[in-house]
């Protein structure tokens, strides 16, 4: 078994028009800059994929990256906790315009439900929003006399993310923050890609330290020297370069 | 020459339906050989309860750790690509449906699929382990059992009448008889043994065969 | 001099509180400054959603990792004892109780404990954080606040009018005019700039200030 | 800070008659032997504690660690999900005599209600166990069609566990397959105490590999060459040796 795949065209090759896509990071650290950016590059070429459901903490930065998958006009639908950054002005010009919907989940919520899709768990009670506007139309449950909101598991159709050593089954480590969505993403969605630094044969990382377990992923290439998020908007890059 | 299958014949028998690459949790006692009949060019991936995924097989007496065990409490060995994780994280890939393969023992199953494998009634200890999570979550949950109880009783019933592990999980029977699947909420026949009419696998058998295409010769090398 | 309490000195007076080796979450912004101000001889360890316990102060301009970074986005530094996770444990770490202390803003507080720190109302795009799952399971919530609004009005109030973040959960304000607990429902008034008197105070506060015992006087160091 | 204790008996000096306690360990691996046994010293000396109850994924073997608690009659309730094992006399015994109670949990439930407990999820939903004798008086819901079992978490006074290395702070590494219920107890217990094969000062541990961060710790207490289970029982080992 090798999961490894010759190149980031390739890897995004399955995501389809309307599907759902769980994309890791956090702000800029952990950001799948480089498949995202192949998945722009699909969509520039062959009009495919769009009306993406799109799963992140946040909604982009600049115009790379998340941002620049919106500014595209590749995603129907955002699931965030935090739809705000150094500059949003992608996001929230689609959003003013009604070009984009939103779903505000909060970030220790989103990260329960996504990691409940990846266990099998289909709905969980915890008091986080509990009598707030979030918290709108879900079922509330009293355990030991406190109230709790239910809230269901989310799941995806594809999850990119980015890690920092990987093998050739699949096995994970990341660096630092980085970490952040990565595990849980990789965890509940069909199809995982993962963007590593660093390819290694099995036996490459120890076992002690792999994060995630090879039978969270499906797909991973080699991205070298990634790149990073934060760096790119401080030197005002937009992706694609030459409209 | 084979009246029946022995268990490590029905576990060559399961081995060969296993592909390369597959996730798969083999369950205690007999269902662990299957291990050691995957066919030439496969490799799976095996994964045990307790927190391994990957390892290998069993080491020499007197080189165990104690450490690195499966769920059965045997030690086992690392092999490249071993990984080890916590027990919510290893039922995480049980019940969120990402194995391919699981392979329990069974006391009956119900042509419904329901399961029975965890309790022979209200004497004794109860003891569940991980098999009432094991038969959720796998894409195919295959039993490997004797067709019959030692006393020569059907263990393939219309409905279990031990306590249940499951409802309507298992979808392949791996029998010391005859492979057969579960659609439908029927016993789908698939292989039998060549030695035995379809009508004495049938008297053999708690619920109704069904017989949609033809029935392959069961086979098994002598093992 | 100080009509009022800077951000600076609030959080100063927010460390103040904060015991040797408590685990303790400072919101994105002003309460991010409270880690300057920890008193000799102590050392809390600091938690950050996005999966870092223990990290150290911002490092030098150019020394940045932009994969070492707090919740808001700002870079940090390792220490001896640092530890990464991901985000599931991080908030398990929050919901379930574990930290000490949570020091967040605030828009508006009630006296019955519940907070608004997320949304102004319907203008503009909402976005809510972390700030949800902070409120609750911290042993103590914790708010910095100016005492009232730009432009003068109250933001410790009966009721809050904007949607709120939580239901009863802020255990102690450090306004820029006082310390206030919040007990069985009330504002019970710790601590006040000498420079105001008790009527002053009440007069911007938006609900009653209950004063059972000895208002201390809040001296702090010019920041 | 610093969270480790000198010695054996001051690590497990809080647990008291009546206390929840939550013990490490998959069979052998992982349990924490020296610090059950240090719990059995303070019985025999002084009484207490007694009247607990354990939460372990099995119920003893031989006649050391739990399988020594139960025999010297500490414990009034065992949670469990296989109470069997190569020589499970003394709970055998014990639980056909009535006078010790079982609640029997299945492994994955046992595992997710722990972790909950942990997390501050008092409830969530679980395909495990639906229609079956261990779902008896449990609420149960549909979701997407699929019939799920409500499951409680669990919490407890005190964990006892059994980790690697720890640092002072109380990061933790395991050792192989000894990991399992360990980083889950950690969470779950008011007061958790780890005995470590190494005891480190905080640096000696790589951020990357922390598996318990130190917030889930109180206690540390190096125990440098601790008894392996399957080692004391092939050795017809019996705890107090004398008696």
């Amino acid at each position: 078994m090798d999961k490894a795949v010759a190149d980031l065209a390739t890897a995004v090759a399955g995501i389809e028009d309307g599907m759902t896509v769980m994309i890791g990071g956090f702000g800029g650290s952990g950001g799948p800059i480089e498949l995202i950016h192949a998945l722009i590059d699909r969509y520039l070429a062959t009009g495919h994929p769009k009306n993406l459901t799109v799963i992140n903490n946040n909604a982009g930065n600049g115009h790379v990256g998340l941002a620049a998958l919106i500014e595209q006009g590749m995603v129907k639908k955002l699931i965030c906790s935090f739809p705000r950054s150094a500059d949003p002005v992608v996001f929230t010009e689609r959003y003013r315009a009604g070009e984009i919907e939103l779903e505000l989940v909060p970030q220790g919520t989103l990260a329960e439900r996504i990691r409940a899709g990846g266990a099998g768990i289909p709905a969980f009670y915890t008091p986080t929003s509990y009598g707030t506007d979030l918290a709108a139309g879900k079922p509330v449950e009293e355990f030991e006399g406190r109230p709790y909101v239910r809230e269901r598991w989310l799941k995806a159709d594809y999850a990119l993310v980015k890690a920092h050593v990987g093998d050739r089954l699949g096995n994970l480590t990341y660096r630092m923050a980085a970490r952040n969505f990565g595990p849980l993403m990789c965890m509940a969605a069909k199809t995982t890609v993962v963007q590593v630094s660093h390819l290694v044969e099995p036996g490459g990382i120890d076992p002690e330290a792999v994060v995630t377990p090879g039978i969270f992923v499906q797909k991973v290439v080699e991205v070298a020297s990634p790149a990073q998020e934060e760096e790119l908007n401080r030197a005002k890059a937009v992706y694609p370069e030459a409209k | 020459m084979t009246a029946k299958l022995s268990p490590t014949q029905m576990a060559w028998r399961a081995a060969q339906d296993i592909e390369d690459g597959a996730y798969v949790n083999l369950g205690i006692g007999f269902p662990e050989m299957v291990a050691k009949f995957q066919p030439p060019g496969r490799q799976a991936i095996f994964h045990t309860e307790n927190g391994i995924l990957g390892f290998g097989e069993a080491p020499k007496p007197g080189e165990e750790d104690w450490d690195l065990i499966n769920a059965g409490k045997k030690a086992v060995t690392l092999k490249p690509g071993t990984a080890f994780f916590h027990h919510a994280d290893s039922f995480a890939m049980v019940r969120g449906g990402h194995l391919d393969v699981a392979i329990l023992g069974a006391y009956e199953v119900a042509e419904t699929g329901d399961l029975a494998n965890w309790s022979t009634g209200p004497k004794g200890v109860p003891a569940v382990g991980g098999a009432m999570d094991l038969v959720h979550g796998a894409r195919r949950v295959a039993v490997m059992t004797d067709h019959v109880t030692k006393d020569g009783r059907p263990k393939l019933l219309k409905h279990c009448t031990l306590p249940l592990t499951g409802v309507g999980c298992v979808t392949r029977i791996y029998s010391s008889l005859a492979v057969i699947d579960i659609e439908g909420g029927r016993f789908v026949l698939r292989e039998k043994l060549p030695s035995l009419s379809l009508d004495e696998l049938q008297a053999l058998t708690g619920a109704e065969l069904v017989v949609p295409g033809p029935v392959v010769d069961l086979i098994v090398p002598d093992l």
